[in-house]
């Protein structure tokens, strides 16, 4: 409602961290996030067995004590290997988007800031890039490098840069008709220290957020191309993997692609709850 | 006539796009690793075997001459033969055309009964126990990975209950759409959700906009506000969104293509990528490269359609 | 100006939000509205005149809680359901709004918003209803008003879009016209025009209007009456002429002097010390105490009422201030 | 006569639209927004310069090419007689230093995520305005001048209210020591109340610092207040340019005499004594020939629809563009 | 026990031993493949899914016996071979017609063997070099050699040389022999091949059908005419859990390619008969035995002892139990698979020998931590299991196995190129003959014995020889001492044997799948 909407100045609003304390849903992402990152960061000591060790004489065992989710094909915990994933699985949320979003970052500020000729060849560059349904785009770099983690970074990198890139463009344009920016050419401000210092933080919200739902859209992807043979690599524990070792005993050994669905399902869960609540967090104030 | 003005210069606009889209097309195909030639001739061919298909598919020439080949062929709707099918891929793709258009459709069908309806049960009540519920489900199911929800939608629905077919196409509309439900409801699953987040957005933003405001206080009933001033705003933005995200939603296609073994586009595509044929690979991604840009053509001629505002520029 | 009331606004009070975080946007408010009269609601950004528009015709209820009492030509308006105000609302009392840019469905014709008033209130056939809103355009002045019905409100200027805004909110004839800010985004020579036109269709229809502006100016060329709201109370209330001419509380003493009127040029202006207070944050007593250079300890303590003057006139001050004269000439 | 600190001489602007691809193809010229159309004034040392005019009609594309913000389509701006869009000068910020503006919507013209601290001392800083150990001093004394209080430097724009908003912009603009001032709509955002505080500020300020100060504004009564010299906009042009006074109480344009009367008057007994301006203004994608007000205009004849008159001196007055300004103050 | 199907299913393959009780006639049978054909020409035929099912659409003039070894009567009803080997001449069966009803000739004999040995169109022409001419005579073909061919006669029975129609191809679209072909296949109706089945459907990489060929000349127990089906419907489903579900299902009768892992439970599945096939398939791993690496690297993998140590040092056993769940064997020959004529050894090569395997590491002088690649095909579980379990067995001998993961195309590349240490491969034969594996496998000039850069001069001369030797037991003497010496070389990792494991709903009796990967679906039925 417009005339209440303009409050004037509001000695105390509540800070972020109260905020971000009365949403439940952001609450529970940051604390699914934060333990998969514990395991991530240190799997062994979660993990009761390693992951790799192949057991002859306990094939597929059903959960027990000993072994929680129960063994694989190869006699492996299938826990341990679950656990020892979340490290492939957390470094491929990081690792598939991060490198993404510096480049889409500058390249959107840059382009969206002086446009021009550089803003018209990104904007063929991105229409044609987005013309592929992003698997078929990734899959077939994948194909050109490799198959392997490292090639799908590069692939999802090659081709995720480009979302980055339109949302930071189109919010750094939408930021360059606040007057500040304005205020700033005025001030004789070098574009360097207008691009970065001024419009950058304030445009990277949006871009933040989208950020967060990415790297739930990372281990999909991940695990997808894990799951056809595309991603992380057997035995390397990888969830798309377990689910791709498990796929034939879905109902003889229900225990192996359950668990680390579960784990993806969880994981992109938490992801997708930290974006949602930054996006209420981090809506720009008065 | 209007209308058609506004397709031919989209048209036009494409064709810079799809020069582009040809050049990568071009690069990702030729950096492809492993030898084209051994894919077709098999591992045990001979080395002047080799070297006699790669003569006949003009693997020996310098790179701009293939691309002008392949530039100028496209344009006369020659996309070679397949090395793995053996046949026109122009064929193959037209083949299984059909198979994947209509999955897509169907999910997003399927998508919009679903996100709907809920969208605007949780955006009318923002805030209280059923936009609760119905955010947190369709938030978990953004989170499920299409590959292992289509397993499980298999294993027990098809396989165990035998409530639908484990795989194919069937012959028919109806055997299609029953066919296909699983595979589609899977693709649908996750789109549903975006479209969900979307619209419920949407409608929460329009519920509060001004014209709404204005619709009420000339004492409109609801049922024209809802649908008359809210749905169709909020269409505007989901049905752009639709279109945008074809491209993804193409994506889980693929997967659940594999996974249900529907004979579709996405099937090859995984098929030829692992086969390393170049003359397919070429076809499916330009193919899927037009799928796209038409299913953005639609979009916006639709969005036209919608809002007069767009009808001008 | 002695008429019989046909709205009658008592001890309403809005407040936002729901649950934790609640906002009091209106408090007690009270007011009437007489048959043909031209009520002006004046006051800044924030003290509440929007909201007790929108609180009289019900659309705050979606964002708050509305109590008190609005009684329309005898019949209590905040206990009716929403279903049962909507005959009410756009027959009875209309209301237009600040913008007409974002006020008119840009996806709907001119022509469908208009007909959509006429087949809500009325029985109108089809071929009527569009006479009518044809009828209506012209009314409101825009040029050969029967081609125009096709085009969307984009296609129309902005003080054009604000006489369409007018059209269909009259559409059903109203006895009320709710005008929130009509022509704040307007250029002057258009508000002229705008102003103009209300008027002279209250005149004629002998239709209430409840004019909110921020603009005193405004409040001079068209109100009979004016209330002047400050933090979501009314403050002052009276014929224009005499709240003008010689207003007595402080804060619409404040008002008139910043303008720059009669005023030697190139010098200070008066102007009221500090800023308006935060809605969520008000002082116990006066909400202008704290600004208000005759305040007292009492002011600060207690809220002083809105109390009846003299015959015409309501104000809500322990001192009165009446030392400086008011209009400019 | 005192110093002309900035000649603006026949400034024109025209933004290029949607030239689409079709349009190209067909050879067909693309639209512009005519914004500027010739616009000629010298700001003289010390003065206030009031520009007033409707919506789009230009006053604010002149504050924004001044700055150089906007490029003109041709004219010049001279700063103390060097041209500021002539190549040598246009990468030297030091320009940007010498004349400061302040924009209209104190929401948007302040960094969000900067304190005030960091806002004023970043300006400081870039322009090397004083040494590193002196930057929190001068910021102390910059709050002071424009009357925040000391703990305000570490506060975010968003715990400030509107007139404290534009207050840090003004501080921002003072910190580089400029010598002219362009106030955008400085205060048309605010509230009346606040207003006030504001504009009496800028006076203040202007008094003590010595600024050359343009005030393009909306409301009349504003610019009126705070002008020496006013300047009339209609449609990219000036119709009329004079000392405040004279022109506020004698308008002699058309125009002019039409933007005053619709004014609404406090004084509830002027109710309906207005010149009233019919239609509205025309679209600056489709300037009308001749003068560009003749549509609107009670006086146009043939002549004003084919001949655009020029601005010229008028015994008593400023300069107006007008064939009939004569006859009109003759029949007044 | 269901997995000893061998012999019987043999048996039945070859129509000599027919049960007596009475077929169901008619039906369809659904069968759920793991790859689809591309092109079914007896010719033209590269890949397995193609060559298998060459044989129910072609017929060929002599037919794989019941033994697995010896040849018997097919198109032609008797063959003779002259006494200097240099000439086979056999008589044609009379009445026998294509599937589109017309005469099947000697003219169409002539065609398809000068077809078939044309080194300009068939990839299998190397395989009939012995042959000079083919002349006809009435219904009697004579076939004239350049040297004498023991394996001429088993060729004759092999699928490159099913007999096709010449007026088909004479009457077929398109310039070239090969466009005929294809242009025959695309058009799926009855007319090139007198097999039991024509092709009566296809959708490329989707589907196939296959449907009885009524002028089919072999009978069947009831003593009419086979196939006892009416038609075949192929569905291709490449995901192994899909087609065993669609089976579980019950929307297919058979599926092919059964996951080892699934084989136990799919045996307790009381609706369903998990078959395993003996094949002559091979799993091995071609070693680099180059003195260098291709990048110019020192390769320890050129010394045989190294070789010898990591075969002993690999638990076959332990592999098949993990790979296969036991149902395989390790490989007894180092060339072929014990299914395969002339195959040598009853004992598993290089059995499970940690000691050993250490004490020759250390005669090599390998250092510890030395690394070696092991090459795997990408989203492969086998060879991903198979890397697992060796990383784990060879850390022993102080070898640091690392994986390169890499696609079927890029190991066929660096296998020729020789950038690889290690990686897996597998072998059916197509021929009945151990001639065609032993070329591919040791015969340098061939591949460069399977590009692992082995080159054996004693080895070489013995193939030469043993490929113009008519005598069977000299010949089986050369094979023998080209096992013994390819054991001692050890160019590969000898791994394991596997049957063909496909799962056959209880409802269908009579479906073979031959050693040599042949799809047999004469003698099938359904019963409904």
């Amino acid at each position: 409602m417009s005339d209440t909407a303009v409050s004037s100045s509001a000695p105390s609003r509540p800070s972020r961290l109260q905020l971000a304390l009365g949403k439940p849903g952001f609450l529970i992402g940051c604390l699914i996030i934060a333990l998969s990152t514990l395991l991530a960061l240190m799997p062994n000591v979660f993990a009761p067995y390693d992951p790799n060790y192949i057991d002859y004489l306990a094939i597929r065992q059903p959960p027990s004590w000993a072994h929680p989710f129960g063994t694989d094909s190869l006699g492996r915990d299938s826990f341990s290997r679950v656990i020892h994933a979340y490290r492939v699985n957390m470094q491929m949320a990081i690792l598939a988007t991060v490198f993404a979003l510096v480049i889409g970052v500058v390249v959107g500020a840059l382009v969206g800031y002086y446009r021009g000729i550089a803003d018209m060849i990104f904007g063929r560059v991105v229409d044609a890039i987005i013309t592929f349904p992003f698997l078929v785009l990734v899959i077939a770099v994948v194909a050109v490098l490799g198959p392997g983690l490292i090639n799908m970074y590069i692939a999802i990198t090659m081709v995720g840069w480009v979302y980055y890139a339109r949302l930071m463009r189109a919010e750094i344009i939408a930021q360059m008709g606040n007057d500040y920016s304005d205020a700033g050419m005025v001030m004789g401000y070098s574009d360097r220290r207008i691009i970065f210092r001024h419009l950058l933080p304030n445009a990277i919200t949006p871009v933040l957020i989208y950020w967060m739902t990415d790297m739930a859209l990372a281990i999909l992807l991940g695990s997808s191309l894990g799951y056809l043979g595309l991603g992380a690599q057997p035995p390397q524990a990888e969830w798309g993997v377990l689910i791709a070792e498990g796929r034939n005993f879905i109902t003889t050994a229900w225990w192996l692609s359950l668990m680390p669905g579960i784990a993806i399902v969880l994981t992109g869960l938490g992801f997708s709850l930290i974006g949602d609540g930054l996006a209420d967090l981090l809506r720009p104030r008065g | 006539m209007a209308t058609l003005q506004y397709i031919l210069k989209r048209l036009t606009l494409m064709i810079p796009t799809f020069l582009l889209v040809m050049v990568i097309i071009f690069l990702l195909v030729r950096f492809l690793p492993g030898d084209p030639a051994l894919a077709i001739a098999g591992d045990r061919a001979s080395d002047a075997d080799l070297a006699a298909i790669r003569d006949r598919l003009g693997l020996n020439e310098p790179a701009w001459v293939q691309f002008w080949l392949f530039l100028t062929n496209t344009v006369q709707g020659d996309l070679g033969t397949s090395i793995l099918m053996r046949t026109e891929v122009l064929d193959v793709v037209f083949q299984r055309l059909p198979t994947t258009a209509f999955l897509t459709v169907y999910a997003v069908g399927l998508s919009v009964l679903i996100a709907g309806p809920m969208a605007f049960v949780a955006a009318l009540n923002r805030g209280r126990w059923p936009d609760t519920v119905i955010r947190t489900v369709f938030q978990v199911g953004l989170s499920m990975p299409v590959f292992y929800i289509g397993l499980v939608l298999l294993t027990f629905l098809a396989a165990q209950l035998r409530w639908f077919p484990v795989g194919g196409y069937g012959e028919g509309f109806v055997s299609h759409l029953y066919h296909l439900f699983l595979p589609a409801f899977t693709v649908a699953l996750y789109t549903s959700a975006i479209i969900l987040r979307n619209l419920r957005s949407a409608i929460i933003e329009v519920l509060d906009a001004e014209y709404v405001q204005f619709a009420r206080a000339k004492g409109l009933p609801n049922r024209v506000i809802l649908g008359r001033h809210v749905l169709r705003n909020a269409l505007i933005s989901t049905v752009t969104l639709l279109g945008l995200s074809i491209g993804n939603l193409m994506s889980g296609t693929l997967v659940t293509e594999t996974v249900f073994a529907v004979p579709g586009l996405g099937r090859l595509m995984l098929e030829a990528i692992f086969a390393r044929d170049y003359p397919l690979i070429q076809g499916l991604t330009l193919t899927f490269a037009v799928l796209v840009s038409l299913v953005f053509l639609l979009t916006d001629l639709f969005q036209s359609s919608l809002d007069p505002r767009m009808r001008l520029s | 100006m002695e008429q019989t009331p046909i709205l009658e606004v008592e001890g309403l009070c809005t407040t936002f939000g729901r649950g934790g975080q609640t906002l009091p946007a209106l408090r007690d408010v009270s007011f009437t509205v007489g048959e043909g009269e031209v009520l002006g609601l004046v006051g800044e950004s924030g003290s509440g005149k929007s909201v007790t528009l929108r609180s009289v015709l019900g659309l705050a209820r979606r964002y708050g809680e509305v109590t008190g009492s609005v009684r329309w030509q005898g019949q209590e308006l905040i206990t009716k359901s929403e279903r049962d105000l909507r005959p009410i609302r756009g027959r009875d009392i209309a209301m237009i709004f600040q913008e007409p840019m974002t006020s008119l469905n840009p996806l709907l014709t001119v022509g469908q918003q208009l007909v959509e008033t006429l087949q809500a209130h009325t029985d109108l056939s089809r071929k009527a209803r569009r006479d009518r809103a044809i009828e209506m355009l012209d009314l409101v002045g825009i040029p050969a008003a029967a081609s125009r019905l096709t085009d969307y409100p984009h296609q129309f200027s902005g003080g054009m879009r604000q006489r369409v805004m007018i059209a269909i909110a009259l559409a059903a004839s109203p006895k009320l016209l709710l005008a929130d800010e009509p022509t704040t985004a307007l250029d002057v020579t258009i508000q002229a025009q705008i102003l103009d036109l209300i008027l002279r269709l209250s005149s004629d229809m002998k239709m209430g209007v409840i004019m909110v502006t921020h603009d005193l100016g405004v409040v001079a060329q068209t109100c009979d009456r004016v209330a002047v709201m400050y933090a979501g109370r009314i403050v002052e209330q009276g014929p224009v002429r005499q709240v003008l001419r010689d207003p007595h509380h402080a804060y619409t003493v404040g008002l008139m002097q910043s303008v720059p009127e009669g005023v030697a040029p190139r010098t200070q202006l008066y102007s009221i010390p500090g800023t308006p207070p935060s809605l969520a944050h008000l002082p116990p007593g006066c909400a202008f105490a704290p600004r208000c250079a005759a305040s007292t300890e009492a002011c600060l303590a207690t809220r002083p009422a809105l109390l009846r003057v003299s015959e015409d006139r309501q104000l809500a001050c322990f001192n009165p201030k009446n030392q400086t004269k008011g209009c400019a000439a | 006569m005192s110093e002309a600190v900035l000649e603006i001489n026949d400034l024109s602007l025209a933004f290029p639209i949607s030239r689409s691809l079709a349009d190209w193809v067909a050879g067909r010229p693309g639209k512009v927004v005519r914004a500027l159309n010739g616009v000629s004034l010298q700001l003289q040392k010390g003065e206030t310069l009031g520009v007033v005019g409707e919506s789009g009609c230009g006053k604010s594309t002149l504050a924004r090419c001044i700055v150089r913000l906007y490029e003109p389509t041709s004219g010049s701006v001279r700063h103390h007689g060097q041209d500021i869009f002539d190549a040598s000068v246009r990468g030297d910020r030091a320009y940007n230093r010498r004349v400061q503006m302040m924009f209209q919507d104190p929401f948007s013209s302040l960094n969000p995520r900067m304190t005030t601290g960091q806002i004023l001392s970043e300006a400081l800083r870039v322009h090397e305005m004083r040494s590193e150990d002196q930057i929190p001093e001068r910021v102390a004394e910059l709050l002071d001048l424009v009357r925040l209080p000391q703990d305000a430097a570490e506060k975010l724009p968003h715990e400030f209210s509107g007139g404290q908003r534009q207050r840090i912009a003004i501080a921002r603009a003072l910190a580089v020591e400029p010598e002219i001032l362009i106030a955008d709509e400085l205060v048309s955002a605010l509230d009346v109340s606040v207003q006030a505080q504001v504009v009496n500020l800028l006076l203040e300020l202007q008094e003590r610092l010595g600024l050359t100060v343009l005030f393009v504004a909306h409301d009349l009564r504003l610019v009126r207040h705070v002008s020496n010299r006013v300047a009339v906009i209609y449609l990219g042009r000036i119709v009329e340019i004079g000392d405040s006074e004279t022109l506020f109480s004698s308008p002699s344009h058309p125009y002019s005499q039409a933007l005053l009367s619709a004014a609404p008057s406090m004084d509830p007994d002027d109710k309906g004594q207005k010149v009233k301006l019919e239609g509205e203004l025309p679209s600056p994608l489709n300037v009308p020939t001749g003068c560009a007000f003749h549509q609107r205009c009670r006086f146009a004849d043939t002549r004003c629809h084919s001949e655009s008159p020029s601005l010229r001196p008028l015994e008593g007055r400023g300069e107006v563009a007008c064939h009939h300004v004569e006859k009109i103050l003759h029949n007044a | 026990m269901k997995r000893t199907v061998m012999v019987a299913a043999l048996a039945a393959a070859t129509a000599l031993c027919t049960p007596a009780m009475a077929q169901e006639r008619g039906g369809t049978l659904k069968f759920a493949r793991y790859d689809g054909s591309r092109l079914i020409d007896p010719i033209y035929a590269d890949r397995n899914p193609d060559i298998w099912m060459v044989g129910s659409l072609f017929d060929t003039l002599l037919r794989t016996g019941s033994d697995g070894s010896s040849v018997v009567a097919g198109l032609a009803e008797s063959h003779s071979v002259s006494e200097d080997g240099l000439s086979v001449s056999l008589t044609l069966r009379d009445g026998v017609k294509f599937a589109n009803g017309s005469e099947l000739t000697s003219a169409d004999v002539v065609f398809s063997l000068d077809r078939a040995r044309n080194l300009d169109l068939s990839p299998w022409a190397g395989l009939l070099g012995s042959i000079k001419s083919v002349a006809a005579d009435g219904n009697t073909v004579t076939i004239s050699l350049n040297n004498p061919d023991p394996t001429l006669l088993s060729m004759l029975a092999t699928f490159n040389t099913g007999i096709v129609s010449k007026a088909a191809f004479d009457a077929a679209e398109g310039a070239t022999d090969q466009e005929k072909s294809a242009a025959i296949f695309a058009s799926a109706s009855a007319g090139v091949g007198s097999g039991p089945f024509y092709m009566c459907d296809f959708e490329q990489g989707a589907s196939m059908k296959f449907c009885a060929n009524d002028n089919y000349w072999r009978m069947g127990s009831d003593g009419k005419a086979l196939p006892y089906l009416e038609s075949v419907d192929f569905e291709i489903i490449p995901d192994d859990a899909t087609r065993i579900l669609k089976l579980q299902a019950g929307e297919v009768d058979v599926a092919e390619f059964v996951p080892f892992s699934r084989v136990a439970e799919l045996e307790a599945d009381p609706k369903i008969n998990m078959n395993l096939y003996p094949s002559t398939r091979i799993i091995y791993s071609p070693i680099n035995t180059r003195d260098t690496r291709a990048d110019g690297t020192p390769n320890p993998l050129a010394d045989p002892k190294v070789r010898q140590a990591i075969n002993y040092a690999t638990n076959k056993e332990a592999l098949i139990g993990l790979v296969l769940q036991g149902a395989g064997k390790p490989m007894t020959s180092p060339l072929m698979a014990a299914a395969t004529p002339m195959s040598t050894g009853e004992t598993p090569l290089y059995s499970y020998d940690m000691a050993k395997a250490q004490e020759l590491i250390k005669e090599a002088g390998v250092e510890p931590g030395t690394e070696i690649t092991l090459t795997t095909l990408a989203g492969s579980a086998d060879d991903s299991t198979i890397f697992a379990a060796l990383q784990q067995m060879w850390s022993p001998l102080g070898l640091k196995v690392n994986v390169e993961q890499v696609d079927g195309a890029t190991r066929g590349a660096k296998n020729r190129s020789g950038e690889f240490d290690i990686h897996t491969y597998g072998w059916v034969n197509d021929v009945n003959d151990p001639s065609q594996v032993v070329g591919w496998l040791g015969y340098h000039p061939t591949r460069k014995a399977v590009g692992t850069g082995w080159n054996n001069d004693e080895f070489n001369g013995l193939f030469e020889a043993a490929a113009v030797e008519l005598d069977p037991a000299k010949r089986a003497e050369q094979f023998a001492k080209m096992q013994d010496i390819y054991a001692e070389a050890a160019p590969l990792l000898f791994m394991y044997e596997t049957p063909f494991a496909v799962a056959v709903s209880k409802s269908v009796e009579g479906y073979v799948q031959t050693p040599l990967g042949n799809n047999i679906f004469d003698e099938a039925s359904v019963n409904r």
